[in-house]
């Protein structure tokens, strides 16, 4: 067994603070790189070291395998921790760690290989005994081959990459007359983004619920699930909000899906933390989808409810520990929600919004956690992912986590840029939110509630005039603010307008 | 001292009626308000009148007369009418902040691909630039049927927000 | 049944917007109160309306009831909610608040008077078969009859005042000798502090345990108890650091404890949350102390055991609701600390250090939760406790809890006021803690390692001179730099301080 | 330009040697240290050097060349020694930013009492003021044998920290 005293982070924004705050907890000391954009990132000051590994582009920094492992080697890094995301799923990475005497603080690169093909995670799940969606187990030969099977499954079908992920290489086919255009224009794509042609089909599941289970799997064949994540809040194939338990969840249900999740596990020899993920339909029908073989952003709805550190697990598990959590012992308590927040204009498509953040004012007090790296005068960069934060909230039960949430995004401001915030909070008064009945297609159902365009009272809008006249006065004397050089110390102003009026 | 101030489409007269330190006689168009207001160098005012609390926050813009106003739940585009932005409009004939014609980012990003050239005629609708910005490709389309006939950016250069990119007529 | 549409608070710093946060979270309205020094206080800004009610000194505005009851009047308040300390136990205001049909979030004034003198709250738990210090039952009467009554119990004893509370009207007596004047001297100051000079005896407990359980009682004569606080870290009196479950505790000692707080809340047919405060000494017998008829600053860290929301309880306890929570149910989970940050000098015998906040960076992350109502550029007013905030970790067991109180006193950081952070921090790492083996006497034991001054490593020492040089050039450029009006827009400034050197 | 910085008793001179932006060569006495530093108008710095990433915050004080230095665990007192204070240090023979025998507070208080009046005679220990902050009041004691020249302030006033208060001579 081994004792790692210094953990490599080959990652960024809040996932690498979240994996140093841990270290931290662990005493173990914490290395982190950084590109040029990132030089003032939180991730930099909060780690121990911190090296730079190139220019702002991910491909020639963060998902630059042979730079990250020259840092780990010259700062005597024992262990990588990947993330999510970048290199977290990248066999080849993970090979170079284990050739390099440094353990990646996950699992072998076969099972990143063999779960990272679609098409071989599909015939390893079926060979397990696993539901998959049905579908073709073998990538697509010919166009005629292509027309065949998907006649043979039945429209509607979605075509996939087998190396494929982020919605990259995907198509859903409808009509009988695309299939051979909608079938070449996914082999493009998968080329182009993968580097491999190769597509499969499944059968489509419309309007699903994404429900993945969390597991851990230790080296010495110990394989546990911690319960359930309801994903079903997207927008973009991407997720905005995610809670557990699912209001869908029967006890039967999470018992059967459970000990399939492990199953999974078992049968690849999982070590770490990882996902599977499943569709499930309004019958309660479950398919496996894909197993994620890392840590998940939305991992920390599981921790609240179990009160286990994932992280933690995942270098316990690493230094070769054996797990000391058995399935009995686990319990669900409560409920908790994430919503995930996004530099994003959300009444306009979703558009991403970097720049510079102005303000900030934290959420706090009870049952509020937040995960998040941006900080007052922080500019976001142009180059990574537009979630600039995560707010988790756990409650005795889902009502109440509701009302908190709903609290906690009230309470939480960010100006500078557009936020996804008062979006998440439109979300938690829809009905449909409320009474848990919602699937994937929740955004798009609950549209016109979520874009309404409400404005603040009559009174408030004077309001936000009479501040910004008072403003525009102060800048008219700004040569003379400009003089008191300690701002903190007299950051509430008195100044005079008008003068010689008596009291009101 | 005469101000209009103009939030989103609407526009407000606004005068100072008397001061007492921070609390203030304000009229807003022919509303009269007593208010308790505080800020500070970060533009966050709390402000109570009629006993409630208001919070607003102001963040600057680069021109120096438009803000953008948070309230708790809203954001509005504020700017600020004075004699000189008067002056100014006079002479110009219009508000004329940005040419219709001139396409821009709302957004900081990098430019992927530009397949137009200077001189080219495009249809309305047409694609003219493509921007990236944190992962997602934004394509721009020309306003009008017309001629290219300025590209301020180069493919591969990183762009701010509200930067002339490509301008048609 | 009533519903409670708006609540006043009559209270300020961070109790004040921790109660706020649950109103908003039940949907109710608030009202906040000021005095003329916190009119930029947080609870006015988190507040739905705000009222001034007075100048900066407490007896003017805080305690002013009349002016308190006038706004809840005005602004037709259905309840007040008087968090801990100001009027929270004065029975004169709580009658107040019934005589104008307003609710007052706590006991009846009956109760209160009953346990606010402590020779009252002495017979009523002996009556009730709950265990008391041992001592007098009666106020002292002449010199003579307290030279006798302290010889029968015999030496050392306490002197303390009846009205007492906070240290004020309390002498210890340790040699015969100074019976009489150090009587005089307690009664002397009770006169002055309290308008009352009564004074009792009690047999001295050197270096006992504090430990409270928290109790709720509604109008329907339910009571339960939610366990123990460990309250034994403290200085001049006043605790530092609370924790829960107590390490000194049994499962047996905890049940026959509990029973006793039940026993105490019902013997006075108790309305809302409360607190009975026990002396344990190293033979785990125990004595009731007094009984805190409010909320106690250290709530937060029993919530989190026990995932219930006081504070929500305390209101739907006020609106006439029945406790659906029974004792059968409830469990302690896992393991949590509070530490009380003050703005103080630790380092120089505590002494108060109030003053403007220049930065501050609040600890986020897996089990921890913080509570506090100052922020950047806030100036901390003299008039009021020093207690700013209140940062309360959760964790599965104890010595996890430690390592994640560790990381995220690490990870607070205040600057512009002194703060006892790195103080707390360094209790975190004294044996003494760590096992749990401390008393009331733990800072006083501990002093040489909790005061030691350390200091940087020479390197670290050789970068805040760089960092005061670079500023100092900064600052020679001040003209310069204030021209750049948008500061947030640029925070991270890149000058040239020397010109045309190479690249290094 | 040749520059001292007193941290705590220490004092030390620092000298940029080289830059290239944020990267800088910098000599702290008779050490050489390569540094990539970056800061902000709040006066926080993030420095890395030998691969070490550093964190430190100062805080200006009133007086303009005095910080407060913040780092992980401590704090530090700085003191900035250019030509000019060097020129006032000649000047005045020594480094008095204060006299031994004027009391003042650390923090910003209330006075409650002052139990001397000018031209008292006092003996070292004795209380001359008491002054009251965040419900704790403390007793500032003389430090000498000596007469009170001057009083600064009155019962009831509330003072800034580091204001003068009684002088003894």
């Amino acid at each position: 067994m081994q004792k790692f005293n210094k953990i490599l982070i080959a990652n960024r924004g809040e996932i690498a603070i979240r994996i140093m705050r841990t270290c931290r907890e662990m005493g173990i000391s914490t290395v982190a790189v950084f590109s040029d954009a990132d030089r003032t990132s939180m991730h930099v000051r909060y780690a121990d070291e911190a090296y730079h590994i190139g220019p702002s582009t991910s491909s020639e920094s963060y998902l630059n395998a042979d730079k990250i492992i020259d840092v780990a080697k010259k700062t005597k890094a024992d262990a990588i921790h990947p993330g999510y995301g970048f290199l977290s799923e990248n066999a080849g990475f993970a090979q170079k760690c284990a050739d390099n005497g440094i353990k990646f603080i996950g699992p072998s690169p076969e099972v990143i290989n063999q779960m990272g093909n679609k098409i071989q995670a599909r015939l390893t799940m079926i060979a397990a005994g696993v539901p998959v969606v049905p579908g073709t187990t073998e990538s697509l030969k010919t166009e005629k081959d292509a027309v065949d099977t998907i006649k043979k499954i039945g429209l509607p079908v979605m075509v996939k990459a087998a190396a494929g992920g982020g919605g990259k290489g995907m198509r859903l086919i409808t009509n009988e007359k695309d299939i051979v255009s909608l079938v070449r224009s996914a082999r493009s794509e998968a080329k182009s983004s993968f580097g491999n042609d190769s597509v499969y089909i499944e059968k489509y599941i419309s309007s699903p619920h994404h429900i993945e289970f969390q597991i851990l799997g230790d080296q010495h064949g110990n394989f546990i699930h911690l319960f359930e994540r309801e994903c079903s809040v997207q927008r973009r194939h991407q997720k905005m909000i995610e809670e557990t338990p699912s209001p869908l969840m029967t006890p039967e249900l999470r018992k059967k899906m459970g000990e399939y999740a492990v199953e999974a596990a078992r049968t690849v020899n999982y070590e770490g933390a990882g996902t599977i993920e499943f569709l499930v339909d309004n019958d309660l029908n479950f398919y496996f989808l894909e197993m994620n073989t890392r840590l998940q952003v939305e991992h920390p709805i599981t921790e609240r409810i179990t009160g286990i550190d994932l992280v933690k697990q995942q270098i316990l598990i690493a230094e070769g520990h054996p797990l000391t959590i058995t399935q009995e012992k686990l319990r669900q308590t409560g409920h908790a929600i994430e919503c995930r927040i996004y530099a994003e204009d959300s009444d306009n498509n979703f558009m991403p919004n970097p720049g510079k953040i102005y303000n900030i004012t934290q959420p706090l007090g009870l049952g509020v956690r937040s995960d998040g790296y941006v900080y007052e005068g922080y500019e976001i960069p142009i180059y990574y992912d537009s979630m600039i934060s995560k707010l988790i909230v756990w409650a005795e039960n889902r009502n109440e986590a509701i009302d908190r949430m709903k609290r906690a995004l009230y309470e939480y401001k960010i100006t500078g840029v557009k936020t996804s915030i008062k979006f998440l909070e439109r979300i938690m008064d829809t009905d449909d939110f409320r009474s848990g009945n919602y699937d994937t297609n929740f955004i798009e159902k609950n549209k016109a509630i979520l874009l309404a365009d409400t404005k603040c009272t009559p009174e408030c809008e004077d309001m936000v005039i009479i501040a910004a006249y008072i403003e525009y006065l102060d800048r008219l004397n700004i040569a003379q603010t400009s003089k008191e050089m300690y701002t903190a110390q007299n950051r509430w102003k008195k100044y005079t307008y008008q003068k010689n009026f008596e009291r009101l | 001292m005469s101000v209009e101030i103009k939030i989103d489409k609407r526009i407000a007269s606004v005068e100072i009626l008397k001061q007492f330190e921070n609390l203030l006689e304000i009229k807003v168009d022919d509303k009269i308000y007593q208010v308790d207001l505080m800020h500070n160098d970060e533009g966050i005012f709390s402000i109570l009148a009629n006993g409630r609390s208001y919070n607003i926050e102001l963040v600057p813009q680069p021109k120096v007369k438009l803000f953008t106003a948070y309230t708790l739940y809203h954001s509005y585009d504020i700017e600020v009418i004075d004699a000189e932005s008067r002056y100014l409009r006079n002479r110009t004939g219009a508000i004329q902040l940005t040419s219709e014609n001139t396409i821009s980012s709302p957004m900081p990003g990098k430019v992927i691909k530009i397949p137009v050239k200077v001189g080219d005629e495009v249809k309305k609708g047409d694609t003219v630039i493509t921007i990236s910005a944190m992962k997602m490709e934004s394509e721009y389309k020309s306003p009008i049927d017309g001629k290219v006939i300025k590209i301020f950016v180069s493919e591969g250069s990183t762009i701010d927000a509200h930067q002339k990119l490509v301008e048609i007529e």
